[in-house]
Order: structure tokens, then C-alpha cells, then sequence
């Protein structure tokens, strides 16, 4: 028998495939049958209802696209009225994501949203942190520490830490959230980018810079994710890029322990489900009988050791 | 693919089945100097459609042509009989470029049916269109829909001029009244089309009336309709990355109830109430 | 007449199109007449002999790649006898690109280089900071401004500063730069990321990880020369990514002085010449009659104000 | 393009321009289960080759296959007369996977001629050539050459089986006296070349020896040239991505007088000194 779980802290997912945040609602149910998936994460919530950013939201770059969505709520009430009674008719674990602009702010959500049918919380930290100079929690380790604790006070479910690779600190950062409590790092939200349109000599995006995703951003994303596999005990869930199985497995290889699929569903939305599929015949091909196997399987050898943390030289 | 069973779950808002399938090309000709027509063997799976609905098109990659995202497509006929799905477009950028290179007999994968379409209420008897250049891709359906359901349908179609005027002959064939106006003749003005609607309603009367796209037709209609106290429908577009209501990139600011509301155009709509919509 | 030059600080060049360092060098005489660019770049020195990292030093990833070649270099003797006297027989300005692992020696390669026939130096100061953690230079305001106030002692040769992308403090580094008397940014390096073999299981590059450059790079160097156009005085000189004339002008139209070309000549080595050509074309097509009127003429109003120096939400 | 003139600037190395070009495909078939042969229309200028250097070929990009470098290729042949370059290639991978896709009538980007081939001395007279699999590739033209010089050529071809045997036919057209070797025959082994070249040597002599990819091979000749002190070169692969010397990615070490040098194989290379190579 082959055995696609993996563990995620004290949750078994059935296999290692889910959607990234904002990427993902309850519309996708139309194509195919949701509970295909290791888990369900919502797009990012905050507790007031906010409308997101300017149109236009999205351009496409060579081979992959920038957002600036900002983050669209229809509020914590609605939230918990709509779309958490929504999931209780799947099995799969349903991880809420949630984004403050104050540490504050951010645990008493966190708070709030702790309640049956929520399996564990994604926490954005890649939001600016309005309290401080506008630049995201997550983009140094001092922040990251100090919203983590106020965060793992806050809920007794699993907490996840959703990094940027807007910084140069990843390892740093990785080991404050691990420090502070966070169950399992998300590696990574976008990154920060633009593009003009040089015939009107605008911006392509209503708020002039949004973030990269799909496959252009997958080395970069892959390089966090093996950074932050090697530098911490909790689990890593790569995110960023991946399209086809071989992202997967390159991911699972690298050290991730699960991978969120964003970007590619918009291009292919039946995509994660054809991942299960092509990740059992994988396995069965390769002749393993567990995910597990896979996981960190990496041969990085001695290599490894002074490298990791030295931003190399071009 | 996309033929994963949807089982015994919760049925989304008891929506249908959106899929994804590689269609066949039948063919992809020029239809004047500015559009295309573009003709699919669809399996019929896709083909339950309602006017006013679109696609999701994935365009092919090249050396020179690498559009990533898909692009959103109105459709413009839809003939389960015949297992045939037809879109008209136009080439503006990168990714109709792109589909504009497909030959009969290649593969083209198109996501849908998408949206939420026109809608003709048993007491809207008779109909107006009013549509300009492409636009009429997008309402070219609803006449047929007019036709089966035995509707009166006046079809007013704007254009630069002669040669840009879509599909009257397809209109005409399905028993439309069409009144074409062009720049070129001096009679697409605001004014003129003004007064050709009042003459309508003055007539026969109008019970609902449709359009897409233009601005000016948005403001006109509008005015009519709260004048003539008539109800109406709008198409709009809007720039789109999953076309099926996840990435919140698609909205659009709408007039309801005195406030302003966000709604996304490729789910809440494409089409929407023709007060609440909101010009740009 | 159409006016293709640009201003970088004292040095007036021809025309905005350079390469980038350690992709071009004296072999590219036999593709074109070397005297169509507006400068010459060098492939970064150190003052030693050295062969630099393992192989593969290079690998493909989705429409780009990556390298981690290292800095191979045959020291300073080698250059100043054979490499100098070589670009003596261009009128283009010879830009000497160099790099030490300390402050100090960095300074004192730069004094010695400091000799007839270079124009100018670029100092790659994107490569690790031996002295403290292995972070380059680059990566923080402090080290940036340490490193290049001992730089402007050293010369009286217009210095640029290169910029790195792995890191989160892009404007504050700029401004660090400016301040310490750098003439012009290069924005900027490469972006570490990773790719792996999923058959053997091995990254793809000897090195582990490496620099991403290319296409795909495009509009993360793109935001960056944006935020550093809006936050220095000085010339900002872009590069990342740039392939097409089209990507010249979207960065011209962001800010930049000039642009520098890397990785599109590896594909298509004449394109520096088509790009020549293409923006007198365009100019000409646009009713411009100087490429000035292109510089920072991006239509970003407001908006640019609040939101340059936050970094955006996903 | 690349018609770029190299006017009165120094002569680099006194170094022939390098062209990029857009050449045409006149065949590009399957030579047997492993090998394809590729025929390009190309004009004259790029023909001006020496046996041993290769071409760096841009790769067509379509939905599946998205190359992205360039990717290196020796000259099989090059025929000035009749305006043709080919090449033997062997799909491993997305870049020839793509380059496979290639039909008569395509426009294909190649750039070259690049690097230092093989060099033949006025006092070499009895060449020998010793080779395996598509090694063959690169070396098939230095038979010709071989035979503009009048020289004698001998030509050791080691394969897994006769059916990858390849240009066997093509050295014998050329004068070469074949010696075919298969591991299915069991005549592949070290010793038993080992054995052959002696006899060869003690029989009419060899004045310089040339090969090509095999490991094995390399340390046999290498053996052989120091015991006899017969001269050799060894055409070698390294990852590429510029192809013309800029990036530095494609060195390789290589023993000389005792240290140990990075060459790179795209300039100083891809044929360098037998006795200097290092195998890996
Ligand atoms: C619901 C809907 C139905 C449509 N029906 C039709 C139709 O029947 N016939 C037709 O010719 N066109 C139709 N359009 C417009 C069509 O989607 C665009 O012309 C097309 O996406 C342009 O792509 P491009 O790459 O050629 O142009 P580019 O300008 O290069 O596109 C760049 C990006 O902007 C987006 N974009 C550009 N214009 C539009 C637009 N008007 N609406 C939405 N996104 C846009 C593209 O999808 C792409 O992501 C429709 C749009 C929508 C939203
Ligand atoms: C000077 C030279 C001459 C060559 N001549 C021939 C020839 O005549 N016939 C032939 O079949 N092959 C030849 N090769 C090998 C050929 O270049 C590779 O098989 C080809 O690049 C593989 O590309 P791919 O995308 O199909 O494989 P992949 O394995 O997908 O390639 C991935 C990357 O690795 C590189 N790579 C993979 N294998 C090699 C290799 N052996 N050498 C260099 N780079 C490699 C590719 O260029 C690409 O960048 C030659 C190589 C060199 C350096
Ligand atoms: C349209 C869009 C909206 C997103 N919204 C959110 C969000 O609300 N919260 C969040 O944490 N990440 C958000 N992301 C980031 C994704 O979750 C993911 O981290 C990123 O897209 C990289 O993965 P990908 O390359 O597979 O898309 C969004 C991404 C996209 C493209
Ligand atoms: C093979 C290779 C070697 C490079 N070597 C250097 C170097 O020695 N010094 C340096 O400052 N940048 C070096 N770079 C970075 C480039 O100069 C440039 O900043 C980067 O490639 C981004 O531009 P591009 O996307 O146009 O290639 C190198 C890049 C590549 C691809
Ligand atoms: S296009 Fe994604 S929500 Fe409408
Ligand atoms: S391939 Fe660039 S130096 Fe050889």
C-alpha cells in the first residue's frame, strides 16, 4: 500500500497537495471534489470587512503573473457564518489564514477565529506591520518573534507561519517563528515586484507593485524552503512556483514536508488533483511506499553545511 | 480532463460542473479585417450553456507568442446538436495573437462553461439589444436564446463603419428587427440612438433591454431605463486570472442600494443589472 | 537628430546600452564592433588568483537560469597587462567590475585599479562579507555605507555601486550607498535561488544554490531600479533581465540612467546591437528626440508616494 | 544577423566572426533507434569550419518543451559547395526533444562556428581515430579532412550493438579502414582495443590518435601515448551557456606541466591535449 500522509506538527494530512491562500475558495468545488486535497486554506482574512487594492489587480509577466489583490475581506462575522459551515461537509482539514497590521490585533483575531471546524491557522506575517515602518512581520526576526508570541498565546490550534522572501533573513526568520512557537512554516508568500506598460507609461498594477507567483518564482521559493528545512525541527510547506508533479517532488526532495499549489491553479484548475494522481505513480515508479521517504531526500552531502547560510557570491 | 466525478458533496450553491477539455479546432478564419471567428469541436458536456456566459482559454506558447494566463472569452454560439462552440474575437495583444495562429485540426484547451448569463424573465416580451464592434460577440447568443423562447428581439448595432458591422445576417436569420448605425454614415451618434429607442418604445413598447461595453451606451440605456422605468441587463469585462471566483482580481464597483459594493465579473457577473453597473 | 546619450554622474555615454559584468568579455569582438555600446563592463576582479566554484556552475529553470560561476579571476597583474590594453582600442569607457571578501581589501584592489584607461569602477559589493557573517555587503545599509565610504577614499574614479536583490532593505541600502558617495547604482545582481535533479536527487548547481538571472528576474530588478530611482539622486543603472528593446524602455520609463544587459546575450549574443538600433527606432516612432525624455517618465502620480517604500501586502 | 561588419577594430586572437544565423531545415530524421540526423540549409559564411567545432543551437519553444539556453552541438559535416551544415544528435533531454521537433521548411538559429578544432600536422600521416557511441558525431569530420590531406586514417568504433554502429559506411566512402567493436559481440572490451591499437602501432605505426567522450577510452589512449610517445587530442563536453567564452561556466581542469588548469571548453576547447585531459 502506498502511503501518501505526511505530518504536519500533530495533523496527519492524507496526502501532501493543498491550495495556497488566495488562491483557493469554495468556487473550485465546481471542478472537481474537494476532499481529493490534504487540506483547505482560505484566503487571507482580517477581522473588518476592507475592500483590497485598485484594479488593476493582476498582470502577466513572462511565464508567470504579479498581484497586488491586497486583501479583499468580507469580515471575521461573515467569515465564520459562510464559509467555515461550507468546509464542515469535507474531511480534509480546513486552515483558515488571518493578517492584522498590529501584533495585537493580529492575537485577538487569531483568537477569534479558534473555533470547531478550524483545523489550524495559517498566519500571514508577510502583511505590513502598520505599528512599525510598513514593512512585513515576517521580513526580520525580531518582528517575526514578537508577533508569533503574542500569536502562539493566543489559540491552542496549530499555528503556521507564512514567510516572505522580501528579506535577506530567512534562516533568521524561520528559526524566531520556530522559537516563538509556530508549528509549521509556509515557504513563501510572493515576491515584491512591478511592471509598466510602456505604451500608456503606467503601471500595469492599480498599486504600481504586487507580488510574483507561478513557475518564475519557483527557484527562488525552493532555495527559502531548503533553507528553512535545514535551519529548523518543524515542518516546511513549500510554496511558490509549483506546476507539475516534478515541482512536487523537487520540493519534497528539498526538505518540504507538504507543498501549496497557488498560481497553477489559475492555469489549470484540475491541477492539484492530477498532483495526487502523478505523485502515487510516482512512488509506485520509483519503487517507495511513503511520501516520507521522498521528504528531505535531498543529496546535498558535506556541501551543505558551510553553504546554507552564506548568501553566495554571484 | 476534468471528468472528476463530482460526487455526493455539497453541491456549490447547486452550481453546474465547470470543465476543463481539450477542444479540437474546426476552424479559425478572419471574419472581416478586425475579427475572427473561431469554430471547436466541444464535447456536449460543455455545451449547456446559457447567453452571456463565458470561456477560459488557454492560448498556445511559441517562440515569439508566451502569454501565460488565459484569456476570457464570450460565446458567441454554442450548438450542442452539432457539438460545435464558437467564439468571435478580436486580436489585441499577446494572447489573441496567439489563438489567432491556431489551424483546424490542433488542440486548444478551454475552461467553462464560466459565469452567470443573461437572464429573460417570462414577461419580457420584447427585447432590445443595443451593441457595439465586438460587443456583439457577446450578445449574439442571446438572440437565439430570444428566438427559442419565442421573444421579440430589436437589435441595434453600432460600428465604425459598413465593413465593422458583425453579424446582422445572423441576427436577421433569427427573425431580429436589426438597425445598423455606423461613424461612417453619421448615424452612431448618442443623440440619433436616442432617439431611434424612444421611437421603439413609443411603437411597441420595450421590456428589457441588453448591451456590453460601451460606455456611452451604459449612460444612454441607463437614462431610458430610469425614465422608462425598463429593466436591463449589462456584459462587462474585466481583467481576469482564474476566471472562476478565487483570485479576487476581477471586480468591479457596483451602485446597489445606495452604497458601493465590489463584485466579481467572473462569477457575481459577467452580466449584471444594467442601474447598478458603474461606467469607467 | 536623435540624442542617444546618457549621463552617469561625470561620464557621458553614447547610448544607455552596456553589458552586464561577467557576461561579456573580449571574445564578443568576434559577434560585433564592440565600439556600439555605450560602455564596457568587465567581468569581476579579485586580486588573487582564483578558479572559482565547482561545476555545473550553471543550470536552466523555466525560461531562465541560474549560475553560481563564482569569481574566477586570473588577478590583477593578468589584467592590467592583458585585459586593459585590449579595450584601449575602443572609445567606449572600460567600467572595471571588483570584489574582496573585506572592507580593506577591497579598498586597496580599488586604489590599485585606479589606472589610465578605466573609466570608471563597478564594485560588486553583492559578494559575501568575509570580516562578518557571510551576508554580502550589499545586504545591509550599515556594511554598505562601511565598505563604501573606504571605496571613495580610495578613488577619484567614478564609483558604482551593484546592488543586491537578496535583500530586504533595497532603498535604505541605496540611500546608504548614496550617502557614502557612490557616482551610480547598478540594480542589480543576481537572486539566490536552487534548483534540483529530481532523478539524482543532486541541486543542480555544484555550488548548491546560485544567482537567478534572466527573464524571469525581470520584474523583481525592475521594482528594485524603480525604488531606487525614487529614492537616490544619483544615476540608477538597471539590469536584470532585460531581452527585448521593449524591456529597455520599461526601464528607462522606470528610472534608469542606462541599462546593462547580462544573460539575453548568452541566447541571442547580438542583441545589445538590435537594442541600439530599437530605441533610435522607437524614439523616432514616439516623436522623442532623446533618450532623457524616456528617463522616469512612468505615469505613477500618488500612488508612488505612500507606497514605494512599504513593502505591499500579497 | 550578425552581419554586423567587423570593421578596422583589433582583431581578437585574429579570431574569424562568429554569425548567428537563421538557416533552414532541409531534413531532420531519425538514423536509427537513438540518433537523428539534422540537414541545414546554411549560407556560406558559417561554413568556413575545422572538424571538431560545434554550433551552439537555439532550441524551438512550444507548449511542452520551453528550452531556454542554447545548447552545443559538434559539426557532423559541413559542405560549403552545396551550402549544408549537419548534425548527429541523440535526444536526452527538453532542448533536443524540442530540436527533434524541428520539420523541412522551419527556421532554426544557429550560432557558431565556435571553439578549436582538431589540429592535423604537416608529419602526422597515420591518424588514428577511436570512438564510441555518438561520439562519432564529432569526430566524422576529421575523416574528411583526413582525406583532403591524404592522410591515412584508421577508425576504432565501439558501440552497445551493430544497429548504433554509426557512419561506418561514411568513414569507408572516405578511405578509412573501419575496425567495428560491440559490446553485444563482446569485441568491446578495453584489453581487446587495447590489444588492436598495438597491433596497429607495431604494424604500420600511428603518428597521433583522436577520440572523444568515453572515460575508458581516454585512459587507454592516454596509456598507450605516453608508452609509445604518440601525441593525441580529445574532444570534450562541458555544460554550456554562452558558447563564445563570456560566462565561465563551461571550464574543465586540466593538467599542465604538473598544476592543475580550468580551460574552458567552449574557447580554449572543446579539443584539447590527450595527455592533459583529466578524466571524471
Ligand atoms: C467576460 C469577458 C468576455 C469577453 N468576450 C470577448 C469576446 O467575445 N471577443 C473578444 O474579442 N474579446 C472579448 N473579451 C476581451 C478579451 O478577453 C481580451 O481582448 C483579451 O483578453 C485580450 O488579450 P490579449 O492578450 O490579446 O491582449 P493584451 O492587452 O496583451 O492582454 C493583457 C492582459 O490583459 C487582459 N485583457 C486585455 N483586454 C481585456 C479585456 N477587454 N477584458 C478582460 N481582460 C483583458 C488579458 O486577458 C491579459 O491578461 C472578453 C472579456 C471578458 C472579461
Ligand atoms: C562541444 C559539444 C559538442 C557536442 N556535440 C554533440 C553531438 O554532436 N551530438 C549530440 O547528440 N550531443 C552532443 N553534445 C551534447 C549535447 O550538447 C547535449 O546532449 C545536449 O545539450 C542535451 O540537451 P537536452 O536539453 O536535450 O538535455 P538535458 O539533460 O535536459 O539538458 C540540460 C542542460 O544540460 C546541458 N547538457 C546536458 N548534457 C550535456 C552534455 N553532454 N554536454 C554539454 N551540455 C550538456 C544542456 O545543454 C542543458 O543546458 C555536445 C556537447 C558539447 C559541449
Ligand atoms: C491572486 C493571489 C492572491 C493571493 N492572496 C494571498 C493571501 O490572501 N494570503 C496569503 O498568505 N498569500 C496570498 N497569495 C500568495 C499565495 O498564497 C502563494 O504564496 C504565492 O502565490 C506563491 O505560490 P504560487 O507561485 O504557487 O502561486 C496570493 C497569491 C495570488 C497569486
Ligand atoms: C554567468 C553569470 C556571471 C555573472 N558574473 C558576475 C560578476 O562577476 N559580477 C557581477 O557583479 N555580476 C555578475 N553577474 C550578474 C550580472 O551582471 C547581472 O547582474 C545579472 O545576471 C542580472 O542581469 P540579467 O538578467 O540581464 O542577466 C553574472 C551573471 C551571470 C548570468
Ligand atoms: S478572475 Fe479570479 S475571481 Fe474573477
Ligand atoms: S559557455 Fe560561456 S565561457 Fe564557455
Amino acid at each position: 500500500m502506498l502511503d501518501l500522509t505526511t505530518q504536519i506538527g500533530t495533523l496527519t494530512l492524507k496526502n501532501p497537495i493543498m491550495p495556497a491562500s488566495g488562491t483557493f475558495s469554495e468556487d473550485l468545488a465546481q471542478v472537481f471534489d474537494l476532499d481529493i486535497l490534504g487540506a483547505h486554506v482560505t484566503k487571507t482574512i482580517t477581522r473588518e470587512k476592507r475592500s483590497g487594492n485598485p484594479t488593476p489587480r493582476v498582470c502577466e509577466v513572462r511565464g508567470s503573473m504579479l498581484n497586488s489583490i491586497g486583501i479583499p475581506s468580507k469580515g471575521l462575522d461573515a467569515f465564520k457564518t459562510n464559509v467555515i459551515p461550507f468546509y464542515k461537509n469535507y474531511d480534509a482539514p480546513l486552515i483558515v489564514s488571518i493578517s492584522a497590521g498590529s501584533a495585537d490585533e493580529f492575537a485577538s483575531l487569531c483568537e477569534d477565529i479558534s473555533v470547531p471546524g478550524v483545523a489550524a491557522i495559517e498566519v500571514n506575517i508577510s502583511c505590513p506591520n502598520i505599528e512599525e515602518d510598513g514593512k512585513a512581520f515576517a521580513m526580520r526576526p525580531s518582528t517575526t518573534e514578537a508577533v508569533m508570541r503574542k500569536l502562539r498565546n493566543a489559540t491552542d490550534l496549530p499555528l503556521w507561519a507564512k514567510l516572505t522572501p522580501n528579506t535577506g533573513e530567512t534562516t533568521e526568520v524561520a528559526k524566531a517563528a520556530e522559537e516563538a512557537g509556530a508549528d509549521a512554516l509556509v515557504v513563501s508568500n510572493t515576491l515584491l515586484a512591478m511592471a509598466i506598460d510602456i505604451n500608456t507609461k503606467r503601471p500595469k498594477l492599480g498599486n504600481l507593485m504586487g507580488g510574483l507567483s507561478g513557475p518564475a518564482f519557483k527557484p527562488i521559493a525552493l532555495r527559502m524552503a531548503y533553507q528553512c528545512a535545514k535551519s529548523v525541527e518543524i515542518p516546511v510547506i513549500g510554496c511558490g512556483g509549483i506546476s507539475t508533479i516534478e515541482d512536487v517532488i523537487e520540493y519534497l526532495i528539498a526538505g518540504a514536508s507538504a507543498v501549496q499549489v497557488g498560481t497553477a491553479t489559475f492555469i489549470n484548475p484540475p491541477i492539484m488533483v492530477k498532483m495526487v494522481e502523478g505523485l502515487e505513480s510516482y512512488l509506485q515508479s520509483q519503487g517507495l511506499h511513503s511520501v516520507k521517504q521522498l521528504i528531505g531526500s535531498v543529496v546535498d552531502q558535506e556541501a551543505s553545511d558551510g553553504l546554507v547560510f552564506m548568501e553566495a557570491a554571484p | 480532463m476534468s471528468n472528476i466525478a463530482l460526487d455526493t458533496k455539497p453541491d456549490f450553491e447547486l452550481a453546474k460542473p465547470i470543465h476543463e477539455v481539450e477542444c479540437t479546432i474546426i476552424s479559425n478564419e478572419p471574419v472581416n479585417g478586425e475579427y475572427r471567428l473561431l469554430v471547436l469541436n466541444a464535447p456536449s458536456k460543455i455545451l449547456d450553456c446559457e447567453p452571456g456566459q463565458f470561456f477560459h482559454l488557454l492560448c498556445p506558447v511559441s517562440d515569439t507568442l508566451q502569454p501565460y494566463l488565459r484569456r476570457p472569452m464570450s460565446i458567441y454560439g454554442y450548438y450542442p446538436d452539432k457539438g460545435e462552440l464558437h467564439f468571435l474575437y478580436k486580436v489585441t495583444g499577446e494572447g489573441t495573437s496567439a489563438i489567432a495562429t491556431l489551424k483546424a485540426g490542433d488542440n486548444f484547451n478551454v475552461l467553462g462553461p464560466l459565469g452567470r448569463g443573461f437572464d429573460i424573465l417570462p414577461n419580457w416580451q420584447n427585447l432590445l439589444l443595443v451593441a457595439r464592434g465586438v460587443g456583439l460577440a457577446t450578445l449574439a447568443p442571446l438572440a437565439l436564446e430570444a428566438r427559442r423562447l419565442n421573444r421579440k428581439l430589436t437589435a441595434i448595432c453600432s460600428a465604425r463603419s459598413d465593413q465593422f458591422l458583425l453579424s446582422l445576417d445572423y441576427f436577421r436569420e433569427l427573425g431580429a428587427t436589426v438597425i445598423p448605425l455606423t461613424d461612417e454614415a453619421g448615424t452612431s451618434s448618442v443623440e440619433n440612438m436616442h432617439s431611434i429607442i424612444e421611437g421603439l418604445i413609443a411603437d411597441e413598447g420595450i421590456d428589457a433591454m441588453y448591451t456590453c461595453g460601451s460606455n456611452r451606451i451604459l449612460k444612454l440605456l441607463q437614462t431610458v431605463g430610469k425614465e422608462h422605468n425598463i429593466p436591463g441587463q449589462i456584459a462587462l469585462e474585466q481583467q481576469m486570472a482564474c476566471g472562476i471566483g478565487m483570485c479576487q482580481c476581477c471586480v468591479r464597483a457596483f451602485n446597489r442600494n445606495g452604497a458601493i459594493v465590489n463584485e466579481r465579473v467572473c462569477r457575481e457577473g459577467p452580466v449584471f443589472d444594467l442601474q447598478e453597473a458603474i461606467g469607467c
